[in-house]
């Protein structure tokens, strides 16, 4: 049987059980390439699930939608390694108990979709661990690399040029299982630390902050990548940031429902080679 | 050539050490370049990633972060905090292109007058050299300009 | 015969054209996004697109217009106001949805007061539009009765010819034909024949759509928020829509002077309807997605008579969790079956 | 409208010789919202002062910004005269051109120049500053003290004997702490108990102070001035009003062969017991796990001795609610324990013990009645060597820190070993010899110099038995050869370390520790004392390890720290401290985690049925010291800082 199957099955008796209120999954998109989310709520449509290597979008942020969760029902969830580290962020952070989650776990590695085993978070950790390890060694993507050996003037220059295009509309922000808040620092004007306007400085500032406010929360899922219209590269800002956090602090975000924020945290004895 | 460059720079630090520190400065009488502007505040923990950004956006050439050493803080570890904020603020602006030259950080005790006199010689010429942060005052000069066509 | 412009004379067009004190404008691939931008040459046209990732609407309604500067003094307030720059525009390879969606956005633009900085670059621009001849998956311009050839909006129109070599020119208004007049000798009679159009399939069935919309009883219905429950509620949709058209003025600045803008804004933020007490009237996202439907397709029809929708598809076609128009009209044309 | 006063002082020459003042005073009176703008000569003369007070009447001020020398300097003298002249104290800032400017600079023009960028900032920032309104907190005039032991019962006697009330809360049957078990003393060797049981006496018998025996605090809520504190009582099993003290039911219990917690396993007790024989409360306690009626069900012998009816097995743990001020932390430590000094054979080899069960065995109430005797077969030991730092000062297994006590007991344990046994021999490998103290020094000497001790300097590889004999292994690093003693007895100078449940007990209360569970002062210097939450005191070994006279001191040091607080019956703070707007907060908790004080809370809305609609960050202002770190950490600027508000900053740097 398929994992497809499989999982479809197992969403079928636990809609069927009652165990769960809801499966959130990917269902056939628009074309024959693209997947969308899916709710499904009764056992009959579970044929509606699809499960393959289009399926990439990160849907934890779903699972803090407004009242999802706070019936105490519990809701299963398709995720890929880096929903699960979302999911434990979101738990770190008090936006959700993960006690409530069933968990479809899956991986895509090339082509193939792997089934991740467990359905709770914790049985994910040896996952995640093997991810940290791996993380450092992770090839650059050669844009990366092109954009590390600039000079600053140059590094300056290519993201004016990307910031350029940004429209703001939050497609990145809303896209993110990170971004939470129920009121962005952008949308606070007492007083306007972000300019709200679509220009080279509001931009700028947007992109900046954003980046700061995932700094070591950020799982890498490529949500906000894909969702940004005007495809600006926004990975690699993210992807930048989380490798400075694992190399300086050993912080790898999401490893578990405990895990302290990097930010909110400290040892006395952490780097300061810049501090005069 | 015209006349030198005089760099704007704003400060941000904490009033325990560096504050202090600059006002021991004075009444030591010890004399530092005039470009530099405090903004006080109770403690580096208080120092948003925000203010820096703001500095940038009202024209400062540099931007200038103290506060007491590690240990010393008033707060107990507020400067622990603001250390590690700066350190991922830094790689953040260092790979969106603000040169690191221009944000810099230091530990200035009560005591230190001495050092905070260098500290600011020392920051004042640097940006000197670097001249004017023209990259980032073009951004806020487009700002100001109408639509394009 | 008919008149006929070949492509490989379209670098003397431009030339002509700016001669003759016309910026031209043409859709170009800039910074890894398609989009219509200023060009010196014709090569720097990219005119094989299906259609620009981003919008026409951006040369008309831009994402953020400085309105007036201000500095507050010690007993007064002095001010500075900002228009638009002036200058004849040309628009060269504008798509027939793009073109229909500001022919659709000039009654709202003019209604009960008239706004200058978009009429101002609306009298100033010339519309040359290219018929399509391919298309994709989201193209959905005969759903609204509108098609791969359609004038709306349009100053001139060009087909493409069979053979591929230039474009069958027909001239729509007289602000084209004033614009082509500056061509006049470029462009040849000829009996080429136009290539076919693109096949762009009928994807809902407008009419009916429109009248369950326009059916109180379906106002409430639990449509709404089984259709948007994915929805992460991101402008994409709105910025890159050619038709919508709300923005926000904001004023912008230090403690004692700054500028007043003109922002895009969006019903699908939060934000968009949250009033200061803190009651928000549209509090979810199925609301505001209801909204955009109905505006488009009952509101502003039943004052403007045209539905604010010129079938370009972006919204689905950029959309991070692939809904869009489409999408919702086409399940409710299934309802209203 | 804003209408600010900008009141520019010359501070003689000091600022008038090189910023240019009638400059500056036209150039802020030509500012917006700028209503006042003069200079004068002395602004903190009487004079001066009273001008300001004139302006701000005359001109109904909302706000002044005097440009003078620090805020540090003169901030609360114009923040009084503001207040006296019915403006806000809060609602004055000081821009400070003398320090910071004009005894720094040289140029006159640029030192104007950044004069008027220093008051206009200030004026910006003065604009969107708010009147605000000391913090006042009631304060519960009763004092908490935490642990029984030397420091606990110091700390409790100064606060009583002051005349305020004080709950002594002991885990343990008795109080006394370690400091009972100890024999004699250093550095004058006088008797520990002849010095502590009176102090016990005197503290249970205080009309001041109630003392709870074997009972834990289970919760700690509030802030300084208003703790709540639950205490369970453990069951004793013995009631305590009815119970006498005659130990009968002690003397006729069966189960005697139970190992001695307080003889640190070298004696026996029953099942009913007392600690020791001077226990304070002298009422015994049931030792449930070991209580052969407890077990079996049939036994009960004590409760038929009992002429007074005091047993009682049906007896439950019972809670007592306590509302209390300030709490003195005085958990003590534990000594660490050898086993993972294999090579040492602590565990393995009985006559191998160490120094705290060295003093059992010294001391006339212990199990050899003063006798030092070998553990294995009574005899007494010819040879005994003394390993110093066995544990301490050691990375690699045990602590990185010097548990400071060691080098003075262990000289102490040889001068007594050797006052016991005449011809014995001691031979002691040290590390060093820290003898910083009074009398410290010519203590140890006095060991070596009358009592003939033979230090070592070096470490000991290895300790096995051989013949009956414990064989050591050291080096003598002074001399550079390996040595190898035959000793009778070993006896390991152990580290001192936190109370096994060191840590956890810090969250109940919620202060800070380091690495090693020892609580965290809120200064090491200048609030050696204080945790970092208020109202919270450490004396004693729970903050590091601790000889009697520093632990005695500290005590002390927390007595007259919480007679301050109770000298007032309101604390009255600065109002900076930071607030939360909870319509925005995404509770996240990031500023819980942050905050250094454990002042920000979890609040949780709720709707008029009792369900919770969200968890929001709630900011206690008794406890906020108004650093801003949660501030900063706050994504969503749902926190904020009144006298440094996001929007006070925006506009002082917008100002320049």
């Amino acid at each position: 049987m398929s994992i497809e199957e499989q999982y479809r099955t197992r969403a079928k008796e636990l809609l069927a059980g009652g165990a769960v209120k809801m499966v959130i999954g990917y269902g056939k998109g628009t074309t024959g390439e693209r997947r969308r989310p899916i709710f499904i709520t009764s056992p009959d449509e579970v044929e509606r699930l699809v499960l393959d290597e289009a399926c990439i979008t990160n849907l934890s942020g779903y699972l803090v939608s407004e009242g999802l969760l706070s019936d105490e029902k519990r809701v299963a969830v398709f995720l890929r390694p880096e929903g699960v580290r979302a999911v434990n962020i979101l738990a770190a952070e008090s936006q959700l108990d993960s006690d409530q989650l069933v968990i479809f776990g899956f991986d895509v590695v090339g082509n193939e979709i792997k089934a991740l085993k467990g359905i709770h978070v914790e049985e994910f950790a040896d996952v995640i661990e093997s991810l940290k390890e791996s993380a450092p060694g992770v090839a650059k993507e050669l844009l990366l690399e092109k954009i590390e050996s600039m000079s600053p003037q140059e590094r300056f220059s290519y993201w004016q040029g990307e910031f350029a295009k940004c429209i703001k509309c939050y497609a990145c922000r809303q896209a993110c299982p990170m971004c939470y808040c129920r009121r962005c620092i952008v949308d606070s004007n007492q007083p306007q630390w972000v300019n709200t306007s679509s220009h080279s400085l509001g931009n700028f500032e947007w992109n900046i902050v954003r980046a700061f406010h995932l700094s070591g929360r950020c799982v890498e899922c490529g949500n906000c990548d894909r969702a940004c219209p005007v495809n600006i590269p926004l990975r690699l800002i993210n992807h930048r940031m989380a490798e400075e956090v694992l190399g300086t602090f050993d912080h790898f975000a999401g490893t578990s429902k405990t895990q302290e924020p990097v930010l909110a945290s400290f040892k006395k004895d952490d780097s300061e080679t810049f501090i005069l | 050539m015209s006349e030198p460059f005089e760099p704007k720079i704003i400060a941000f630090v904490c009033t325990y050490c560096t504050y202090a520190g600059a006002d021991l400065a004075g009444t030591s009488r010890l004399k530092y370049a005039p470009n530099v502007r405090i903004i006080r505040l109770p403690c580096t923990g208080r120092i948003s990633p925000m203010f820096i950004l703001k500095a940038l956006q009202k024209g400062a050439d540099g931007v200038l972060i103290s506060g007491c050493h590690p240990g010393d803080c008033h707060f107990t570890h507020g400067n622990y905090h603001a250390r590690r904020r700066w350190m991922v603020f830094r790689a953040l602006l260092e790979f969106i292109g603000i040169p690191p030259e221009r944000v810099k950080y230091s530990w200035i005790s009560a005591a230190e007058g001495v050092k905070f006199a260098e500290f600011i010689n020392k920051v004042t010429e640097d940006i000197r050299k670097l001249g004017p942060f023209e990259q980032y005052t073009q951004l806020i000069e487009e700002t100001e300009a109408a639509a394009s066509l | 015969m008919t008149k006929i412009l070949f492509s490989d004379k379209l670098d003397n067009c431009v030339e002509r054209w700016k001669k003759a004190g016309f910026s031209v404008i043409g859709p170009v691939q800039r910074n890894n996004i398609s989009t219509y931008a200023a060009v010196e040459r014709a090569a720097e046209l990219d005119l094989g697109l299906i259609l620009t990732e981003r919008s026409i609407k951006e040369l008309f309604f831009p994402q953020s217009e400085p309105m007036l500067q201000y500095t507050i003094k010690k007993d007064s307030i002095e001010t500075k106001d900002f228009l638009p720059p002036s200058g004849q525009r040309i628009i060269f390879g504008a798509r027939p949805c793009d073109a229909s969606g500001m022919a659709i956005d000039d009654p709202l633009f003019g209604w009960d007061y008239k706004d200058e900085y978009w009429f101002q670059r609306r009298n100033e621009s010339v519309i040359v539009t290219i018929a399509c001849t391919q298309s994709d998956d989201f193209c959905m311009c005969t759903s609204l009765k509108l098609a791969p050839d359609s004038t709306k909006g349009s100053d001139i129109l060009l087909r493409p010819l069979e053979n591929k070599r230039g474009w069958l020119v027909e001239e729509i208004t007289d602000r084209g034909r004033d614009a082509f007049k500056a061509i006049a000798d470029i462009v040849q009679e000829s009996a080429d024949t136009a290539a076919p159009l693109a096949v762009v399939e009928k994807k809902f069935d407008l009419d009916r759509s429109v009248a369950w919309l326009q059916n109180p009883e379906n106002f409430e219905s639990r449509f709404w928020k089984e259709i948007s429950m994915r929805c992460i509620g991101c402008a994409s949709c709105t910025f890159l829509c050619p038709t919508c058209h709300c923005f926000d003025i904001q004023d912008e600045g230090d403690t004692y002077s700054g500028m007043r803008r003109k922002n895009w804004d969006s019903c699908s933020f939060a934000l968009f309807t949250m009033h200061t007490s803190g009651h928000n009237p549209r509090s979810t996202q199925s609301a505001r997605w209801r909204q955009r439907i109905m505006h488009k397709f009952n509101y502003f029809p039943g004052k403007f008579s045209v539905n604010s929708c010129s079938g370009c598809g972006r919204c689905s076609r950029q959309c991070p969790v692939d809904m869009g128009i489409t999408e919702t009209l086409q399940e409710i044309s299934k309802l209203s079956q | 409208m804003a209408k600010i006063g900008v009141f520019i002082c010359h501070c003689g020459e000091n600022i008038g010789a090189k910023v240019d003042c009638t400059r500056l005073a036209a150039a802020m009176g030509e500012h917006p919202g700028v209503a006042v703008s003069v200079e004068y000569k002395y602004f903190c003369s009487d004079p001066g002062q009273e001008s300001v007070k004139r302006a701000i009447r005359d001109n109904n001020l909302t706000g002044v910004v005097v440009a003078a020398c620090s805020p540090r300097m003169h901030e609360a003298t114009f923040r009084k005269a503001c207040a006296e002249a019915g403006l806000n104290p809060y609602l004055c800032e000081i821009a400070n051109i003398r320090e910071q400017c004009s005894w720094v600079h040289t140029d006159k023009d640029m030192a104007t120049e950044k004069a008027m960028d220093i008051t206009r900032s200030m004026v910006e920032k003065v604009k969107r500053n708010n009147k605000l309104q000391p913090i006042e907190v009631p304060v519960t005039r009763r004092a908490l003290v935490i642990g029984g032991g030397i420091a606990g019962i110091q700390a409790a006697l100064d606060i009583a004997n002051a005349g305020q009330d004080v709950v002594l809360v002991e885990r343990e049957p008795s109080l006394g702490g370690h400091m009972a078990q100890l024999s004699e003393t250093f550095p004058t060797l006088d008797c520990s108990q002849c010095i502590m049981t009176p102090r016990m006496v005197e503290a249970a018998q205080h009309p001041k102070i109630r003392l709870l025996t074997y009972a834990e605090i289970e919760s700690v809520d509030g802030y300084i001035g208003n703790f709540k504190v639950r205490v369970r009582m453990k069951s004793r099993y013995v009631d305590l009003d009815r119970c006498t003290g005659c130990g009968d039911c002690i003397t006729k219990c069966p189960a005697k062969k139970i190992s001695s917690e307080f003889d640190c396993s070298l004696g026996k007790r029953t099942a009913i017991y007392t600690p020791f024989a001077q226990s304070v409360p002298n009422i015994p306690v049931i030792d449930k796990a070991n209580c052969i009626y407890f077990k079996n069900g049939k036994c009960k012998i004590c409760a038929k001795t009992c002429q007074c009816d005091a047993i009682n097995f049906e007896m439950q743990d019972e809670f007592i609610e306590l509302e209390i001020g300030a709490i003195v932390v005085a958990t003590g430590f534990q000594v660490q324990n050898n086993t993972m000094y294999g090579e040492y054979g602590y565990g393995k080899y009985p006559d191998v013990i160490n120094g705290l069960q060295f003093e059992r065995l010294a001391s006339a109430s212990g199990p050899t009645a003063g006798k030092i005797l070998r553990p294995s077969d009574g005899k007494e030991p010819e040879n005994v060597v003394f390993i110093q730092c066995a544990g301490s000062r050691d990375p690699s297994k045990g602590v990185r820190y010097c548990s400071k006590i060691c080098c003075m007991y262990t000289a102490k344990h040889a001068m007594l070993y050797a006052h016991k046994v005449h011809d014995g021999k001691t031979n002691i490998f040290y590390m060093d010899i820290r003898a910083a103290g009074k009398g410290y020094d010519e203590f140890s000497r006095r060991a070596i110099e009358d009592d003939e001790a033979s230090y070592v300097r070096g470490r000991v590889s290895k300790v096995w038995q051989e013949n009956g004999k414990l064989m050591v292994r050291g080096v003598d690093t002074l001399l550079g050869r390996p040595v190898e003693i035959a000793a009778d007895m070993v006896v390991l100078a152990t580290a001192m370390i936190s109370q096994p449940d060191a840590k956890e007990f810090a969250k109940t209360i919620g202060i800070g520790y380091d690495e090693y569970g020892f609580y965290n002062e809120a200064h090491l210097k200048l609030r050696p004392v204080e945790s970092s939450t208020a109202g919270v005191f450490l004396a004693g070994a729970c903050q590091s390890p601790k000889d009697i006279p520093d632990s005695v001191a500290q005590a002390s040091a927390t007595a007259s720290k919480v007679l301050a607080l109770f000298s007032k019956e309101k604390l009255e703070r600065e109002p900076v401290v930071a607030t939360n707007n909870e319509a925005t907060c995404a509770g996240c908790w990031g500023c819980v985690l942050a905050c250094p004080y454990n002042a920000i809370e979890q609040k949780d809305i709720l709707d008029r049925s009792g369900k919770i609609i969200k968890r929001v960050a709630s900011v206690n202002p008794g406890l906020c010291q108004g650093c801003g770190t949660c501030v900063t950490f706050c994504r969503s600027n749902s926190l904020d800082l009144a006298g440094f508000t996001e929007k006070q900053i925006f506009a002082e740097v917008m100002g320049l």
